[in-house]
């Protein structure tokens, strides 16, 4: 706490310095006669949104939030970017003052490590890296790589709440609000649809153990944009994942509870702090016929970990992988890892060695593994690949030999150019299933005037919130930025831009993540009056215009 | 000049304006700001990995080297990779510039029927009413963005009277058929054609009717038109086989610029109806920063352009006895 | 011989500039009152276009509801997507803002894209033109050339691919528009300077020592205007157009309402199934006021070729 | 009777201002065999009456009044279909100013002669028509392969040649030929019309020759009409108007050609400009420009008066035609005041 209360002290010297030197010329006119305050003004906040095309959601909450912090005196410029280059400035370059963003929740990311360490971990500040608020406090780093060393869950949680507890206190970012993940499907082709924790119908358990009704077996799942690529090398995007994970087994999959359990894994067994093994099931063939073995496991570490940029991070904490047995092989980690079991062995794509030993040299034109399209890909997967037009349909194929074959025979991906024509599609029962969430009122609509359409609902552990630059005044200062979090507007953003589709949230775990969310954090906002008190308590001063000032020296 | 002068001339321009073009192309992408990987970098890539992948696709080259390739690259008939794909561009989009081709083709043959029957007659009906009618419905469609009478049809055909489906090209889940002729005379494939075209053809066909009932106006004043009447021919005959006949050049003409028109019209009717064709996939590869495919398809967009010019000055040569090589 | 056959100079004599040039502004003004006094189609225009200018102009201020507001009712909660009422006459967005509004301020994006990318658009073209006929030769050839490259030149991706890169701003999409929309003013301008340079009082002037920049524009240019004018209004259509499609595909200017980027949203948002107050006015809007543009150039085609005046 | 008969024609104009009197009571009869030149300068109204005759007249031109007969039937009554099918062409055609203009330049001359023969003879085979269509060419002097070219292929003497083909083409009682000569230099022109005059008595097709030259139709035809201000103010036989005309008018056109007289050597226009013909109201129309108007030609509209054997004159002092003429050969009779 001292450590950091001295921190502060010289960036506000700093910042103290830089507005002593600026307005000095001009400060006979501009005098404390005229505003009435001591301190320099503070700075305009550039508050950096999504287009409202690219998600309304950020691009409206971006502006009730500036009109909130408007109210408090500070001057705010709200900017609509695209995407490209917010990604470009604010993320990569960390050129920013504040910014909107929403992490999407993935399967992977139930497991906390990546909320807790990734991005608010001392190490990860460098540009690029995803802690571009350069927040850094060596309490919250003890706890972010306690909680990587220790296997047990309950331990683990402990450190797990710390992270958040001084996450809220710090309020690095402010979470703002999960999102209620509504996604529609036809009420006549299933029995029971299955849904997932931040990916709804998206997930590996809507395709593999939804029910169909009587008369269906096809499941058509809409989706607002075409896979990539099916190459499991590549896979930047989250829906070529979620596509290639139907197609390839892993090691582990995360069920719905968020917990990883065994899937291509028999057993999984944690020898000690550093060494896993693992044993596959029994009998296991690729789609093509070949048998699958251990050293297809093996290989597809080694050469996932040598080859794929995505896939890296799983692979990283790997040092060696040993065959001790028929079905039988041993990870040794460099240090201990909880995470291995969700985020490794969870992730990694089982890929059969007879087929990618060759590529890339075995192929013309073919320089690297990311280069190959792949276009019949062979796993081992529920589902094996038949046909892909891109942009028209994928088709899928339940794998009938598979240990948990699909409840459905078939399944067809639909991609669509916009949420509008999916909607359209599935009104037509020309697609049984939306992977993704259409807007509020089209939700409404779908509930009240279409019948034969019924919506299911999960909640997000994906969050948003807003980014503070934590070097740049006055984000620097925590009082700042406890004063900004209870300007916003957090309930109204829900009630009015999520139609009430979504939940508040305080922490950078949900709440619908049970098990980690730490429901006891420091909570902010909707309390304009407390963000003023704040402030005046901190020596903020309001000039004539209303304009705030830095306390005076 | 005799005639295969004159076509040899017209190739070489046409060569030539091939490659200002390629070579504006190749400025225009990679001054373009961003890469192919920005978009998955909430998918959970690091840094390291994206320069990686940055690398890989040659990005880090200096930018003379990456023309000299780009430029071999398209002389052995290659796009290059795409980004997003993995896939060779040319590949993914053989596919998609027939779906384009088939459903701007419709669009603008549809069009131009339509737009120079009904213009011949606005001209034969000159000083009427019904000419007046004519004339500001024609303007109307001119006005209305090809989004906004996609919006109108898809209301009234595919919400209002259910009669066509309202996006996409083939029903769902239909076997792929093998053949290229199956695959485009199909009833399904038709069936689904039908609401992109007609919204295509009502703002491409103002361009025909409007331009032919003008230079019907001149050609109307032609004495041979007072001829062809006193001969007591038809006026049916003397509307369309005569008058409309020559007045058909300009439109003829027009009909290389209305191609381009409809080539980036494309982008916007593909979107809204779901079509899997080159225009949205460009739209899509330049949110993806997947320029080789962004590049491909314009090139394949601005190749139909140049082609549809040239042909159109060949066609007018042919059209016109009198035409002059020059 | 007519005024059109002649050429509006008899003068080349230096002293006679500035009165021929008043001579012809008074002349073409009473063309334009003549024509448009006789055209209905014309004055409709013209009529749309003042009413939208109006609005362009006066628009953040004549607006019942701050256009970007989110408009709440008693309780607080926002007023979503509600029918058209006497307090919003065209209802409310998805998002509870005044669609009349933002209709009103929209046009402002319209007016500015098709106006000023217009301007750019003719004067290029003209000067090309110009400068290219007049010339001839090798300079001829290259600027030809040119031409011919940005006719092959699809409109629409290359404006999307260019707004790309230059990011989404209205300047930008100005600037990229005029960048294509020159090239038909250009061949036109073209072919008609190669039909005065021929004329008598091209030769004259050219007799009594005028440099080639003062027959150009003060002898051949005042000839073609009306035509770049025709061909201003006909830009100005087609840069509402092309601002409109660029705005509906997602690339428009984030910061300024557009009513291009109200259909977008409207769209995106599947407003046409439930909201159709959402979606007519802009649609209705961008038609009307391009209507506006073409109804003035058909009347402005009978000021530059009188034969049309006639058939009419 | 008459093959054709105009009695009383007027053919008007509607303007935004009110009426063009363009052809104002033309009557005139044509026999079989016969050729009648229809002379008078641009905006005389001859063009009017030729165009009343086959009916295409623009779509603000109107007969308001008067009739026309072909074998005596009044064909002004008859419907377009009618008129299409049993008149235009078949017992009416026409040969136009410029044959070059007159071809429909994107088909061969060959083809349009053979639409307009299967046109009106629908049983005659394309190649039968293709075969008369070079009969014709041959008849004319012209090579029969060139009816496989195209208009523009032509000169002019022989584009006007290709004309009467076509004209001639299926056999028509009556050719309307409107300033057929005109576009070409003298020796052609005088070639065409002894062609033109050689198959017309072949033919036993009768003619009006619409022309501005007196000189053509002095050596053409053998009635003559002469046209001021949309009225016919003077016909006879040739010989009369040539000799012994009455009207002030013809004295003048007269003056305006050469080799009609050997009185004049000196060939003078009659000054100023045509009549405005927008509702002209009462008067002699010519009295602006006629160096012997009095005050009462100025006040009222003389109306025709025959002299002697079929001479029809509309003018006030038609009984002064000696002095007239005689004055009329002093070329300072036709100077004005400047």
């Amino acid at each position: 706490m001292s450590d950091e209360s001295v921190k502060r002290r010289d960036v506000m010297k700093g910042v103290a310095t830089v507005a002593a030197v600026a307005p000095v010329a001009t400060a006979g006119c501009l005098g404390d006669d005229d505003t009435g305050v001591d301190g320099e003004p503070v700075e305009e906040i550039e508050l950096i949104v999504t287009t409202a095309d690219y998600d309304p959601v950020r691009y409206e909450f971006g502006q009730l939030i500036a009109d909130n912090w408007r109210e408090l005196g500070f001057d705010v410029d709200v900017n609509p970017t695209a995407w490209n280059t917010i990604v470009d400035t604010a993320m990569d370059q960390q050129d920013f003052d504040a910014f909107t963003l929403n992490w999407g929740g993935r399967a992977e990311r139930i497991d906390p490590d990546i909320f807790c360490y990734d991005l608010h971990h001392s190490s990860q500040t460098e540009l690029g890296a995803r802690n571009q608020v350069n927040f850094e406090n060596e309490e919250y780093d003890e706890a972010a790589e306690a909680q990587r060393r220790l296997y047990d869950d309950e331990e683990r949680r402990e450190q797990v709440y710390r992270c958040q507890e001084i996450f809220a206190e710090e309020q690095p970012r402010t979470p703002i609000a999960n999102q209620e993940q509504i996604m529609p499907y036809l009420a006549d082709a299933f029995d029971e649809v299955v849904t997932m924790m931040g990916e709804g119908l998206m997930s590996f358990w809507t395709a593999v153990d939804s029910e169909p009704a009587g008369g269906n077996s096809e499941l058509r799942l809409g989706y607002p944009s075409e896979v990539n690529n099916l190459n499991p090398a590549d896979g930047q995007a989250t829906h070529d994942q979620q596509t290639m994970r139907l197609i390839y087994d892993r090691l582990m999959r995360i069920n719905t509870d968020g917990v990883a359990e065994e899937w291509l894994a028999e057993s999984v067994e944690e020898v000690d702090d550093t060494t896993i093994e693992v044993t596959i099931r029994d009998g296991q063939s690729w789609h093509d016929g070949e048998e699958l073995t251990v050293e297809d496991v093996k290989f597809s570490f080694e050469y996932l970990g040598e080859h794929s940029p995505v896939l890296d991070a799983a692979t990283d904490p790997v040092e060696d992988i040993e065959i001790v047995g028929d079905r039988t092989l041993r990870f040794d980690l460099d240090e201990p890892f909880a995470p291995f079991l969700a985020v490794s062995l969870g992730q990694v794509f089982i890929i059969p060695e007879h087929i990618w030993a060759e590529i890339p040299d075995g192929m013309d034109d073919v320089n690297s593994p990311l280069d190959f399209d792949n276009p019949e890909p062979v796993g081992s997967g529920p589902f094996q690949f038949v046909d892909w037009q891109r942009d028209e349909q994928m088709v899928l194929e339940a794998n009938e030999d598979h240990f948990n074959t699909p409840n459905v025979e078939t399944m067809i991906k639909v991609p669509g150019a916009d949420m509008s024509t999916l909607v359209r599609l599935l009104e037509d029962e020309e697609i049984n299933m939306i992977g993704w969430v259409p807007g509020p009122d089209t939700v409404n609509r779908l509930e009240e005037d279409v019948d034969h359409v019924e919506n299911s609902s999960i909640e997000d552990h994906g969050w948003y919130h807003i980014n503070y630059q934590l070097e740049r005044p006055p984000f620097d200062d925590k009082d700042v930025r406890h004063a900004l979090a209870h300007a916003i507007p957090k309930q109204d953003i829900v009630d009015v831009v999520m139609d009430g589709m979504g939940t508040v949230t305080h922490s950078q775990i949900a709440e619908v993540n049970e098990f980690w969310h730490n429901p006891d954090v420091m909570e902010f906002g909707d309390d304009i009056d407390r963000a003023r008190d704040v402030l005046e308590e901190a020596g903020y001063q309001w000039d004539d215009d209303g304009r705030i000032h830095y306390p005076a020296e | 000049m005799g005639l295969r002068e004159y076509v040899v001339r017209r190739i070489f321009q046409l060569v030539i304006t091939y490659w200002a073009f390629i070579t504006l192309l190749f400025v225009l992408f990679r001054a373009a700001p961003g890469d192919p990987t920005s978009m998955f970098v909430m998918d959970g890539m690091d840094e390291e990995s994206r320069q990686e992948i940055i690398a890989d696709l040659g990005l880090d080259q200096p930018l003379y080297l990456q023309y000299v390739d780009y430029m071999g690259q398209l002389l052995s008939g290659s796009f290059g990779v795409s980004f997003r794909y993995r896939e060779p561009v040319w590949d993914v989009l053989v596919i998609k510039f027939w779906n384009t081709i088939f459903l701007m083709g419709a669009a603008v043959i549809c069009a131009y029927v339509i737009g120079v029957l009904a213009g011949a007659l606005l001209g034969w009906w000159r000083g009427k009413r019904a000419e007046r009618v004519g004339i500001v419905a024609g303007l109307m469609a001119r006005s209305s963005p090809e989004f906004w009478t996609s919006i109108i049809v898809l209301s009234v055909f595919a919400f209002w009277l259910g009669w066509l489906p309202s996006g996409g090209m083939r029903s769902i889940g239909a076997e792929m058929a093998p053949s290229f002729s199956a695959r485009y005379l199909s009833t399904d494939f038709v069936y689904h054609l039908v609401l992109p075209v007609m919204a295509a053809t009502i703002y491409y066909m103002a361009t025909p009717l409007l331009l032919m009932r003008n230079t019907m106006l001149d050609v109307l004043k032609a004495d041979f038109i007072e001829i062809k009447k006193a001969e007591g021919l038809s006026e049916l005959t003397i509307l369309y086989k005569h008058a409309a006949r020559n007045s058909i050049l300009p439109v003829v003409t027009m009909a290389a610029i209305v191609t381009g028109t409809a080539m980036g019209g494309s982008l916007v009717i593909e979107t809204v109806f779901n079509w899997p064709g080159m225009g949205r996939e460009m739209v899509e590869a330049i949110n993806y920063n997947d320029y080789p495919m962004a590049m491909g398809a314009f090139f394949l967009m601005g190749s139909v352009v140049i082609i549809m010019n040239f042909v159109a000055d060949l066609l007018y040569v042919y059209l016109d006895p009198r035409v002059e090589y020059k | 011989m007519s005024r059109e056959t002649q050429g509006i100079d008899s003068m080349a004599s230096d002293d006679g500039a500035t009165e021929r040039i008043r001579a012809l502004a008074v002349r073409t003004w009473r063309t334009f009152v003549d024509v448009f006094e006789g055209d209905r189609m014309g004055q409709i225009g013209l009529a749309l276009l003042l009413i939208f200018a109006l609005m362009g102009m006066f628009g953040p201020w004549i607006t019942p509801h701050d256009p970007t507001e989110i408009n709440r009712d008693d309780d607080g909660s926002a007023l979503r997507l509600e029918a058209p009422s006497t307090d919003h006459y065209f209802g409310t967005t998805n998002m509870g803002r005044d669609v009349f509004s933002q209709v009103i301020v929209g046009a402002r994006a319209s007016l500015i894209v098709g106006t000023i990318a217009a301007l750019i658009a003719v004067t290029i073209g003209t000067n090309i033109g110009l400068i290219s006929a007049y010339y001839g030769g090798w300079t001829e050839d290259v600027l030809m050339r040119i031409t011919d490259i940005a006719y092959a030149l699809p409109f629409l991706p290359f404006v999307i691919v260019l707004v790309f890169l230059l990011g989404p701003s209205i300047w930008s999409i100005i600037i990229v528009i005029a960048l294509l929309l020159w090239r038909s003013t250009a061949r036109v301008v073209r072919s008609q300077v190669l039909s005065h340079k021929e004329r008598p009082y091209v030769e004259s002037a050219r007799a009594v020592g005028a440099s080639d920049l003062r027959i150009m524009y003060l002898h051949i240019l005042p000839n073609v205007l009306p035509l770049a004018f025709l061909y201003a209004a006909f830009s100005v259509a087609w840069a509402v157009i092309a601002e409109a499609n660029v705005s509906f595909l997602g690339f428009g200017d984030p910061t300024m309402i557009s009513w291009g980027q109200m259909l977008f949203e409207a769209y995106t948002a599947d407003a046409i199934r439930f909201a159709w107050w959402w979606v007519v006015p802009p649609g209705v809007s961008i038609m009307l006021l391009v209507m506006a543009a073409f109804f003035i150039g058909r009347t402005l085609e009978r000021v530059t070729n009188p034969e049309l005046r006639h058939a009419e | 009777m008459s093959k054709l008969e105009l009695d009383d024609l007027r053919t008007y104009y509607r303007m935004e201002e009110g009426w063009i009197e363009a052809a104002d009571g033309v009557s005139l009869s044509l026999e079989a065999n016969e050729t009648l030149g229809l002379v008078g300068e641009s905006g005389s109204g001859k063009s009017t009456v030729a165009k009343s005759i086959i009916r295409l007249l623009p779509d603000n031109g109107e007969i308001v009044d008067g009739s026309i007969r072909f074998d005596g039937e009044d064909i002004t009554e008859l419907s377009k279909r009618e008129l299409r099918r049993r008149i235009r062409w078949k017992e009416i055609s026409m040969i136009p100013q410029s044959a070059m203009n007159g071809f429909d330049p994107v088909y061969t001359v060959g083809e349009q002669i053979v639409q307009a023969i299967r046109t009106h003879e629908s049983d005659v085979s394309k190649a039968e028509a293709r075969e008369r269509t070079k009969e014709l060419f041959d008849d004319l002097g012209l090579d029969e392969e060139r009816v496989d070219d195209y208009p523009h292929q032509f000169s002019g003497g022989m584009a006007q040649r290709a004309m009467i083909a076509l004209a001639l083409a299926v056999d028509p009682s009556v050719i309307l030929a409107d300033e057929p000569t005109t576009a070409l230099d003298v020796v052609i022109q005088d070639r065409i019309l002894g062609t033109i005059k050689e198959m017309q008595d072949e033919l036993g097709t009768a003619m009006v020759l619409i022309t501005h030259d007196m000189s053509v139709v002095s050596e053409t035809c053998d009635t003559i009409a002469v046209m001021y201000g949309g009225r016919v103010v003077e016909r006879a036989d040739a010989e009369t108007i040539i000799k012994r005309p009455k009207h002030p008018y013809t004295l003048g056109l007269r003056n305006a050609f050469p080799d009609i007289t050997a009185d004049s050597q000196e060939l003078v226009s009659i000054p100023g400009s045509p009549p405005d013909l927008l509702e002209p109201g009462e008067g002699c129309r010519f009295a602006p420009r006629c160096p012997f108007a009095e005050d009462r030609c100025w006040e009222e509209t003389p109306q025709p008066e025959t002299h002697g054997d079929g001479h029809v004159v509309e003018c006030h002092r038609a009984d002064e035609a000696e002095y007239l003429r005689k004055e009329a050969n002093r070329p300072e009779t036709w100077r004005t005041d400047d």
